[in-house]
C-alpha cells in the first residue's frame, strides 16, 4: 500500500511539470496583459526539436536547451504579432497550434519516415529516492514557480509588467515601455513552456509522438485560471491535477487488482477524475477572481 | 524479390488504388501504418499507382467515398479501419462499377463490388496471453497487464484472447496469472500510457501487452525505466507491427496482424483479375495474424534502421537481442503450449468467439475470468 | 465616408488573404512543394463540392457562433466542444426515440444551451473563471459519452457506432439545397438581427465593453453572462444535432465525427471577426481549406499535416488586420 | 532659450481627424503657461505630442534648445517631461506606492520601495497635502487620484510639467493649495503647462496664455495684457456671458423623498449614513462636498445602481427604494455619473453611446430602431455642439470635453422628471460650461427637480436654489442658496460645523 501511494506521487510529481512550468509561463504572460493559447503548439515544436538534437547528440540536456530556444522564438512569433503588429492573439495562438502540429510531423516524416512517433532518445535521469521517484526539473518547476512568483509581486521588473496587463496606456504614461515589456513576457512565458514541451521528451517518456502535448497544453491554460494567476497555485495546480490523474488509473487497476472486476466502457467514467475533481476543488476555494484586466486586447496607442 | 521485375511493357493502363486510411490516419504503429507498408508492396511488386488520402472527420467519409467513386480515376478504393463501415455501407450499392475493399471490418453485406478483410484477433492475442504468463514466471510473478486503448470492438477481441492465454497457461500449467486489463480511453496519449504502465507495474504485473498505438509506445518507456530504474524487472510486448526494435532488450515478441497483407490481397486481386465480392476473415491459419518471428523482426528494424532510428544498432544486433531475451524468458514448455494452441486453432478445432454486442463481450470476460474457457469458444472445447 | 468604409474593409479581406497566401506559398516552396499546384488543387477540390461544402461548413458556423457570442458579451467560452457533443448525443437519442427530428434540433439546442449556462452559471454565482470550467467540461463529456455510446447506447448491428438516425428523421438535402447549412445560415442571420437590432443584442453588447456601463444603464452584466452563454451554447448544440441528423446520422464510439469542431470553431468565429456574417464566410473558408487538404494529399502525396502546416500560417498572417489597414491607409495618402 | 519649441506640429489621427495644423508653441524656462481653447481645440493632443504618447504626423519639438523625438514617455520623463493627464493614468488595482515606485523606476530603475516611500512622504510634506499610500488606487476618491498623480509628477524632478484640466475636480481650498504648490515650484525654475477651462484660474496662475482653436494657434498672450473677456472672444470668437439668467424658483410638489439613506461603498464600508433629503419639482438643490464624502454612493443609490440597506426613497409618490434602475429611468429618472469611463461605452459609437440609458425610448417590441436612435444622437451632436466627424465614430476618439457632453447632453434631451447629475461641467470649455448651465436652468423652469453634485462651489452657487453640504456621508447643513457662502461652504465641507 506505501509503495501505492509513493507510486502514485512519483506519477504526481512526473505529470505536474509541464503543467506548472507551461502554467506559470503563461501567467507571466498573461499578467503582461498578452494571451498566449497556442501552448499546445510550443509543447508540440519543442518536445520535436529536443527529440532531435537530443537523438543527434545523445544529450538531453541539450535537448531542453533547444526546447528553451524554441521555446525563445515561439514567443518572438506570437509576440510580434500580438504586441507590434497588434494582431488578435487568440487567432495567432489557434493558427500556431495548427502551423505547429504540421511543421513537426512534417520534419518527423521527412528525418525518419515516421508519421507518429520518433526513436527514442536519452533522458534526463530522474531521481530516486526509496521508491519515490520524479524528475530533476520537477525541482525546476517548483524553482520556477516560486522565483516567478517573487519576481512578480517583489521586484520593479514585476511591478511594471504587472502594470502593463492592468492598465497599459497608465504604465505608458509613467514611464514603462509597454510594448518591449509585453513583448518579453510573452518571450519568457514561452520560453517556459518550450521547457515544459522538451522535459514531455526528454525528461518523461524519452521520445516524441504525434499527439504528445495531448491536450496538456489546454490544461495548462486551465492551470493559469485555477491558480488565479498567481505562480505559487500554478504549482499545487499542476500537483493537483497530476495527483488526480494519477488517481484515476490507480483507482481501476487496483479495484481490478482487489476484486477482479475489469472496467470496459466504464473505463471512461474514471478518466474523468481528474476534470471533476479539478473543478470541485476550485468552487471550493475560489476567491475573488484577479485577472489581468487588460488581458487579450492589444495595446494601440492612439 | 520476385516483384523486382514488375510486368513490362503492358500496354494497358496501370492499376490505380486509393488507400484511405482511418480518421487518425498514419502513424499509430497499428492498421493505418500497416496498411501503408501493404499498398508500398503492391507498388513495388505488381507495378500498381497508389494515392493516399487521410479524412479529417468521420463526416468526410460519405462524400469523400462519393467523390472518389463518381471520378472513376482508382479501380480499388481501399479503406482502412471500422470507422469506413457505415459510410461504406451508405455507398457501396450506388456505385456498382466501383471496387471498395473494406479493411478490419464488415459491412455485413455481401456484394459484388465489395470484399470486407476481417482479422480474428483472439488468435493472436491467445498465444501472446500465454506467452507473456510463462514470462511472468520467468520474472518471478504472475500477473500480468494489458494497456488498452478504447473500449472498441477489435479491442474486445483481443481482450477476450489474452485472458483466454492466460487462463489456458494456467489450465495447462496449473501455475495460477492474474490479468490486469486497463482501458486508457486513448489511443494517442502517450504519458497516459507510461503513467497507466507504472501504476500496473507496481501492482506486480511482469509483463504489459500494448494495445493503444501510440499510447503503448508511452508503455515502452514506462517499461525501460522501469527496469533501468532498478524498481524492478518488467518486459513488454508490442502489437500488429513489430515493435521489438524500440527496445529489443525489454520488448521480447510482438503480436502480428497483418493489415498489410490483407491490403496487399484486395489489390493483387484487382490486379490479377480474381477479384471477388464477399467477407474474407485472416487468422493463425491464414497467416493473417500470429506473432511476428525473428524475420519479421529484421525486416521491421531494416525499416528503422534505413530510416536512420537505430541509432548505433544494427538491425542484426537488434535480432540478436531479441533472439537472447526470448531464449531467457521464453522457455520451451512455454511453446510447447503455444505451438499446441496454435495447432487447435489452425486445424479449427477450437474458433474463438465474436461478440456482436457490448454485453456479449463482457459475459465473456466474466466466464473467463471464473476458469471457464469455453464461454470464448464458438467451436469446439478445451476442458 | 461609409462608401470609403466598405471599400477599406473590403480592401482589408482581399489584402489579408493575398498575403495569408503568399505567406503560405512560401512556406509551401521552402517545405519543397510547388504552391501553385498545391493551391490549385486546394481550391478545385476545396470549394468545387458545394454541398461538401456546405455540410462541412453547418457544424462550424455553429459553433463559431458559440465562441463569438459570448465573447461579444465578454466570456471566453472554449466549450462550444462539449456543447456540440451534448447537442448531438442528445439530438441522436431523441430522433431515434421520438423519430421527430425537428424535436432532436430543438433538445439538440436547448442542451447545448443548458451546458453553456452551467459554465455561465459558475462564474456569475462561483466566481469561477471560464476557461476552467470549459476546459474540465469538455473532457468530461468527452468520456462520458464515450462511456455512453461504447457501453449503452451502441448500434448492435455496428457495434462502434452508437444506435442511428432513423431514415425519417434524417434531414435530407433539398434537391442541391443543403437543408442543414441553410438552417446554420438562418440561424447565424437571426444571431446577427439579435446582436446588432434587437436591445437584448444591445445589452450583451455594452455589458462585454464595459460592465460598469451596463450596470450604471441599468443592465446587469450577470445576465449577459448567462444569456451568451446560453445562446452560445444553444447554437454549438444545434451544430451538433444538424451534424448528426443531416450528415453522420450516429456517433462513433471514439467520437472522430465530433471531437475537435468546437476547437476549430474558436477560430472561425475570430477570423468572422466575431460577427455572426462574417462567421459564416470565414466558416465556408477554412472548410474548404479543409476539404482540400485531404486532396492535396491525395493528389501530390504530401503528408496530410502539410494541410495543417498551410492552415496554420494561413490563419496567422489572418490575425493581422492592423498592419494591413495601416498599410492601406499608407497607399490612401500615398495617392493622395 | 525656451524650455519647449514645438514647430509646426501637425497632428492626423489614423481615422484621419486632423487635431494639429501646423502648431507653434514656445514656453519660456520658468514660466507657468496657460494653455486654452475649446473642447476638441488640440490641447491634449498637443500635449501627448510633447509627452512623447503619440509621435506628431509632422513638425520639431526643442527641450532647451535641443531637438528631441521621443519613442514614448519613459523618454520624455528622462528629458525632465512630467505629465497629469485629464484622465488619470494610475493603475487602478494596485496601491498608491506601487505606483508612485511604477513611475520612479523610469528614471531610477534601482529604486528601493523604501526610498520611494521615503521621497513620497518629503514631497508630500512639501505640497502639503496627503494621500494614502498603501489603498489600492481604484478605492481613492478622483480628488485624492489627481493628488497622487501631482505628487507623482514632483516625485520625478520634472523640469517641465504639464497639467491638463489639473482643476476641474478639486475644491477651491484644493486649488488655492494646488497654486501655491505650482507657484512654489516656478520659483525654484521648473516650467509649467496648465490646461484649464477657467478663466479665472488662468489669469490668476499663468504668466502666459497660448489659446487654440480648432487645431491652429490663435495667438499667445502675456495674462496681465488681457481680460478673461478677451481670452474668451479669442477661444470662440464671440462674446461669453459669463454669469446666467436666473429667475426665482418656483418649487412645486415634492417629487424625491429620501429618508435615512444607508449605503455601503466597494469595501463595504459606510459611505452614506442616514440621509434625509427632499427635491421639488422646478428647484436645483446643490450637493457640495468634497470628493468621496459619499455623493458618489448617494447618487447611485438614488439611480439604482447600487443598493441601500437602511432607509426609504420615494420618487413621485412610489416608493422605488429596490427598484431596478431601468425602472427608475422609466419613472423619469435620469443620472449623469461623475466618471466617463461608467457613463460611456468607450468602444461604441456616438449613436450607440446616445441611446445607453434610453433603450426603451428606442425599442419598439425589443427591436432597436436605428433611424429613431440616430435623430435622437443627431439631435444631442448639433444641440450640444459636439465636435465629431460622423454619428459613427467610436466615442474614444472624442475629445474629453465632447464626451462630457454627449454624456450630459443624452440625458437632458429626455427631459428627466428628476435629474441628478454629477459633475456636470466638468472638462469642458466656456461655451459649453454656459450653454449646460443655462440648459439645467430651463429645465428648472419648465419644473423638472435636479440634484446637482459637483465640487466645482461657483457652480453650486451659481445653480443651486438650495444647498445641501454632505461631509462623510452625512449632510452638514441644508438651506436656501441664499444663507451660503464660498466661505462657509467650504467650512462645512471641511466637517466645522460653523
Ligand atoms: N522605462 C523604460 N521602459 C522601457 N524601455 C525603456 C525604458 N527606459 C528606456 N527604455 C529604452 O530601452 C533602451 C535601453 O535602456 P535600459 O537598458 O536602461 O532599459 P531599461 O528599461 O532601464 O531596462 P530594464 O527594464 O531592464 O530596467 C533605452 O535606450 C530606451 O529606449
Ligand atoms: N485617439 C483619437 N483618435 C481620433 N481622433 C482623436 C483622438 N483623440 C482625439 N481626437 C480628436 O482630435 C481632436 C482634438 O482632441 P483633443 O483631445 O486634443 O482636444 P482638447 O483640446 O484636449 O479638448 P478637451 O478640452 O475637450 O479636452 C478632437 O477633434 C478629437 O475628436
Ligand atoms: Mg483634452
Ligand atoms: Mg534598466
Amino acid at each position: 500500500m506505501i509503495g501505492d501511494i509513493l507510486n502514485i506521487i512519483s506519477n504526481t510529481l512526473i505529470s505536474m511539470v509541464p503543467l506548472t512550468l507551461a502554467g506559470v509561463g503563461e501567467i507571466i504572460t498573461e499578467k503582461s496583459g498578452v494571451v498566449n493559447i497556442g501552448l499546445e503548439g510550443i509543447f508540440i515544436l519543442s518536445a520535436f526539436t529536443s527529440t532531435v538534437v537530443t537523438f543527434y547528440t545523445g544529450n538531453p540536456y541539450l535537448g531542453l536547451l533547444v526546447g528553451v530556444i524554441v521555446g525563445v522564438l515561439s514567443g518572438i512569433l506570437h509576440g510580434l504579432i500580438s504586441v507590434y503588429l497588434k494582431g488578435d492573439q487568440i487567432i495567432a495562438g489557434v493558427g500556431f497550434n495548427s502551423f505547429a502540429y504540421g511543421i513537426s510531423l512534417l520534419a518527423l516524416v521527412s528525418l525518419w519516415h515516421s508519421h507518429g512517433s520518433s526513436p527514442s532518445v536519452n533522458k534526463i535521469p530522474m531521481i530516486i529516492v526509496g521508491s519515490l521517484s520524479f524528475s530533476p526539473l520537477t525541482i525546476v518547476a517548483f524553482l520556477v514557480g516560486f522565483a516567478a512568483w517573487w519576481w512578480l509581486y517583489k521586484t520593479p521588473g514585476g511591478l511594471r509588467l504587472r502594470a502593463c496587463g492592468e492598465d497599459p496606456r497608465a504604465a505608458e504614461a509613467m514611464g514603462v515601455n509597454v510594448y518591449r515589456v509585453r513583448f518579453y513576457a510573452t518571450v519568457v512565458g514561452s520560453a517556459l513552456t518550450g521547457l515544459g514541451g522538451a522535459y514531455l521528451v526528454v525528461g518523461w517518456i524519452g521520445q516524441f509522438t504525434k499527439f504528445i502535448s495531448a491536450g496538456r497544453g489546454f490544461i495548462a491554460l486551465a492551470n493559469v485560471a485555477f491558480s488565479n494567476w498567481n505562480p505559487l497555485m500554478a504549482i499545487v495546480g499542476g500537483l493537483l491535477f497530476g495527483f488526480f490523474e494519477a488517481l484515476s488509473i490507480y483507482i481501476p487497476i487496483k479495484l481490478q487488482e482487489m476484486t477482479g472486476r475489469v472496467f470496459t466502457a466504464e473505463a471512461s467514467l474514471f478518466r474523468t477524475i481528474p476534470y471533476l475533481a479539478t473543478l470541485v476543488v476550485v468552487a471550493i476555494i475560489m476567491k475573488k477572481v484577479k485577472m489581468p484586466r487588460a488581458l487579450g486586447k492589444p495595446y494601440i496607442k492612439e | 524479390i520476385q516483384g523486382e521485375t514488375s510486368p513490362t511493357a503492358t500496354p494497358e493502363k496501370k492499376v490505380k488504388v486509393a488507400v484511405l486510411f482511418d480518421v487518425g490516419g498514419r502513424g499509430d504503429l497499428s492498421f493505418n501504418d500497416m496498411a501503408y507498408l501493404g499498398a508500398e508492396r503492391a507498388k513495388k511488386e505488381l507495378g500498381v499507382e497508389v494515392d493516399y488520402m487521410t479524412p479529417k472527420s468521420n463526416e468526410d467519409m460519405v462524400p469523400l467515398l462519393r467523390q472518389l467513386s463518381e471520378s472513376g480515376e482508382y479501380d480499388l478504393l481501399v479503406l482502412i479501419g471500422f470507422l469506413w463501415t457505415g459510410p461504406l455501407n451508405e455507398v457501396a450499392d450506388d456505385y456498382p462499377n466501383q471496387k471498395f475493399a473494406l479493411i478490419d471490418s464488415t459491412t455485413g453485406k455481401v456484394r459484388e463490388n465489395e470484399v470486407d478483410i476481417l482479422f480474428r484477433e483472439q488468435e493472436v492475442a491467445a498465444l501472446m496471453g500465454v506467452i507473456a504468463s510463462g514470462m511472468a514466471y520467468e520474472l518471478g510473478g504472475n500477473t500480468i497487464g494489458a494497456v488498452a486503448g478504447m473500449d472498441i470492438p477489435p479491442l474486445w477481441k483481443f481482450h477476450i484472447g489474452y485472458l483466454f492465454g492466460a487462463k489456458y497457461f494456467e489450465k495447462k500449467t496449473g501455475k495460477p496469472v492474474k490479468v490486469l486489463w486497463q482501458y486508457t480511453g486513448t489511443f494517442t496519449d502517450t504519458q497516459v500510457g507510461y503513467n497507466t504502465a507504472m501504476q500496473l507495474l507496481q501492482q506486480d504485473a511482469k509483463v504489459l501487452y500494448g494495445l493503444a498505438g501510440l499510447t503503448h509506445v508511452g508503455m515502452f518507456n514506462a517499461i525501460i525505466d522501469w527496469n533501468e530504474q532498478g524498481k524492478g524487472k518488467a518486459l513488454a510486448m508490442g502489437q500488429d507491427a513489430s515493435q521489438e526494435w524500440y527496445a529489443p532488450k525489454y520488448i521480447p515478441i510482438s503480436g502480428a496482424k497483418r493489415v498489410d497483407v490483407a491490403v496487399y490481397k484486395a489489390i493483387e486481386m484487382v490486379v490479377k483479375g480474381e477479384w471477388k465480392g464477399g467477407i474474407v476473415t485472416l487468422g493463425l491459419k491464414e497467416n493473417g495474424v500470429g506473432y511476428w518471428d525473428l524475420e519479421g523482426v529484421r525486416e521491421f528494424a531494416q525499416f528503422a534502421y534505413e530510416a536512420g532510428k537505430l541509432k548505433g544498432m544494427t538491425p542484426d544486433e537488434v535480432v540478436n537481442i531479441v533472439k537472447e531475451t526470448r531464449e531467457a524468458y521464453i522457455k520451451p514448455y512455454v511453446w510447447d503450449i503455444v505451438n499446441e494452441l496454435a495447432e487447435k486453432i489452425k486445424s479449427g478445432e477450437i474458433v474463438f468467439k465474436t461478440p456482436k454486442t457490448h454485453e456479449e463481450y463482457e459475459k465473456i470476460i466474466e466466464e473467463l475470468n471464473k476458469g471457464n474457457l469455453d464461454a470464448a469458444l464458438e467451436k469446439g472445447s478445451v476442458s | 465616408m461609409p462608401n470609403g468604409e466598405l471599400v477599406g474593409k473590403a480592401f482589408e479581406i482581399v489584402m489579408s488573404l493575398a498575403i495569408a497566401f503568399s505567406v503560405g506559398a512560401i512556406v509551401l516552396v521552402i517545405l519543397g512543394y510547388n504552391p501553385i499546384e498545391v493551391y490549385a488543387i486546394l481550391f478545385k477540390y476545396g470549394y468545387g463540392n458545394v454541398k461538401y461544402l456546405m455540410n462541412k461548413s453547418t457544424p462550424l458556423i455553429m459553433t463559431g457562433l458559440a465562441f463569438a457570442i459570448p465573447s461579444i458579451a465578454g466570456v471566453f467560452n472554449i466549450g462550444g466542444e462539449s456543447q456540440l457533443y451534448v447537442g448531438a448525443f442528445t439530438a441522436l437519442m431523441t430522433a431515434y426515440y421520438t423519430n421527430n427530428p425537428l424535436l432532436a434540433l430543438i433538445v439538440g439546442a436547448l442542451a447545448g444551451a443548458c451546458l453553456g449556462w452551467f459554465i455561465g452559471a459558475l462564474r456569475v454565482y462561483r466566481g469561477i473563471n471560464e476557461v476552467i470550467t470549459a476546459i474540465m467540461v469538455n473532457w468530461v463529456f468527452f468520456y462520458v459519452i464515450t462511456y455512453l455510446i461504447a457501453g449503452v447506447f451502441y448500434n448492435p448491428q455496428r457495434p462502434h457506432e452508437s444506435i442511428p438516425v432513423p431514415e425519417n428523421a434524417r434531414i435530407k438535402p433539398i434537391g442541391d439545397l443543403s437543408v442543414i447549412f441553410s438552417i446554420a445560415v438562418i440561424v447565424a442571420l437571426a444571431y446577427y438581427y439579435l446582436l446588432y437590432y434587437t436591445d437584448l443584442g444591445y445589452r450583451l453588447r455594452v455589458s462585454g465593453l464595459s460592465p460598469s456601463s451596463a450596470r450604471y444603464a441599468g443592465f446587469d452584466p450577470s445576465k449577459a453572462v448567462l444569456t451568451s452563454m446560453l445562446l452560445g451554447g444553444a447554437a454549438a448544440g444545434l451544430g451538433g444535432a444538424l451534424l448528426v441528423l443531416g450528415i453522420t446520422y450516429n456517433i462513433d464510439d471514439m467520437l472522430s465525427a465530433v471531437y475537435g469542431l468546437g476547437f476549430t470553431g474558436i477560430g472561425i468565429g475570430l477570423l468572422g471577426r466575431n460577427h455572426p456574417i462574417g462567421i459564416i464566410f470565414s466558416a465556408l473558408f477554412l472548410s474548404g481549406l479543409i476539404i482540400g487538404g485531404q486532396w492535396v494529399e491525395l493528389k501530390t502525396g504530401a503528408p496530410p499535416e502539410l494541410a495543417d502546416t498551410l492552415m496554420g500560417v494561413i490563419v496567422i498572417a489572418l490575425a493581422i488586420p492592423y498592419v494591413y489597414r495601416m498599410i492601406f491607409r499608407k497607399l490612401a495618402e500615398g495617392r493622395q | 532659450m525656451p524650455a519647449v519649441e514645438m514647430r509646426d506640429i501637425v497632428k492626423v489621427y489614423p481615422d484621419g481627424v486632423v487635431a494639429l495644423k501646423g502648431v507653434n508653441f514656445i514656453v519660456e524656462e520658468g514660466e507657468i503657461h496657460g494653455l486654452l481653447g475649446e473642447n476638441g481645440a488640440g490641447k491634449s493632443t498637443l500635449m501627448r505630442i510633447l509627452y512623447g504618447e503619440i509621435k506628431p504626423t509632422k513638425g520639431t519639438i526643442k527641450l532647451f534648445g535641443k531637438e528631441v523625438k521621443f519613442q514614448g514617455p519613459w523618454d520624455a520623463i528622462r528629458h525632465g517631461v512630467g505629465m497629469v493627464y485629464q484622465h488619470f493614468t494610475l493603475v487602478p488595482s494596485f496601491t498608491v506606492l506601487e505606483n508612485l515606485h511604477l513611475a520612479m523606476l523610469s528614471l531610477n530603475p534601482k529604486i528601493t520601495v523604501e526610498e520611494v516611500e521615503k521621497l513620497a512622504k518629503e514631497k508630500m510634506e512639501y505640497v502639503g497635502f496627503k494621500v494614502p499610500l498603501y489603498e489600492p488606487v481604484e478605492e481613492l476618491p478622483i480628488g485624492i487620484q489627481q493628488r497622487v498623480e501631482i505628487i507623482k509628477v514632483l516625485m520625478g524632478n520634472a523640469k517641465v510639467l504639464i497639467l491638463d484640466e489639473p482643476t476641474s475636480v478639486l475644491t477651491p481650498i484644493e486649488v488655492e493649495e494646488l497654486f501655491r504648490t505650482l507657484k512654489g515650484l516656478r520659483e525654484k525654475g521648473i516650467t509649467i503647462i496648465f490646461i484649464t477651462h477657467k478663466l479665472k484660474e488662468v489669469k490668476e496662475i499663468t504668466d502666459r496664455v497660448t489659446v487654440l482653436r480648432r487645431g491652429e494657434v490663435v495667438g499667445t498672450v502675456k495674462t496681465d495684457e488681457v481680460s478673461e473677456n478677451d481670452l474668451a472672444k479669442m477661444m470662440v470668437q464671440r462674446d461669453v456671458v459669463m454669469s446666467i439668467e436666473k429667475k426665482p424658483a418656483k418649487p412645486g410638489k415634492t417629487v424625491l423623498k429620501v429618508e435615512d439613506l444607508w449605503v455601503k461603498d466597494d469595501r463595504g464600508l459606510d459611505a452614506v449614513k442616514g440621509i434625509t433629503l427632499e427635491l421639488k419639482e422646478g428647484e436645483i438643490l446643490g450637493i457640495a462636498g468634497v470628493q468621496g464624502n459619499g455623493q458618489r454612493e448617494l447618487a447611485e443609490a438614488l439611480a439604482g445602481i447600487r443598493a441601500s440597506y437602511k432607509g426609504s426613497i420615494k420618487l413621485l409618490d412610489v416608493d422605488v427604494t429596490g427598484m431596478p434602475a431601468i425602472e427608475r429611468y422609466k419613472l423619469g429618472i435620469a443620472y449623469v455619473p461623475d466618471s466617463r469611463k461608467v457613463g460611456l461605452v468607450y468602444d461604441m459609437n456616438v449613436t450607440e453611446n446616445v441611446i445607453l440609458t434610453n433603450l426603451w425610448g428606442v425599442t419598439s417590441s425589443k427591436r432597436i430602431l436605428w433611424e429613431k436612435a440616430n435623430t435622437i444622437a443627431e439631435d444631442v451632436v448639433r444641440r450640444f455642439d459636439v465636435v465629431v466627424s460622423s454619428l459613427k465614430t467610436p466615442i474614444k476618439h472624442l475629445s474629453g470635453g465632447n464626451q462630457q457632453k454627449v454624456m450630459v447632453g443624452r440625458e437632458i434631451v429626455r427631459e428627466p422628471k428628476v435629474f441628478i447629475v454629477s459633475e456636470p461641467t466638468q472638462g469642458l470649455d466656456i461655451g459649453a460650461t454656459e450653454f449646460i448651465r443655462k440648459t439645467l436652468v430651463e429645465l428648472r423652469d419648465k419644473g423638472k427637480a435636479i440634484l446637482l453634485i459637483s465640487t466645482d462651489l461657483d457652480e453650486i452657487l451659481q445653480l443651486s436654489d438650495r444647498i445641501a453640504v454632505i461631509y462623510e456621508g452625512k449632510i452638514m447643513a441644508v438651506g436656501k442658496r441664499e444663507k451660503f457662502t464660498l466661505e462657509k461652504l467650504g467650512l462645512l465641507m471641511g466637517g466645522v460645523n460653523a
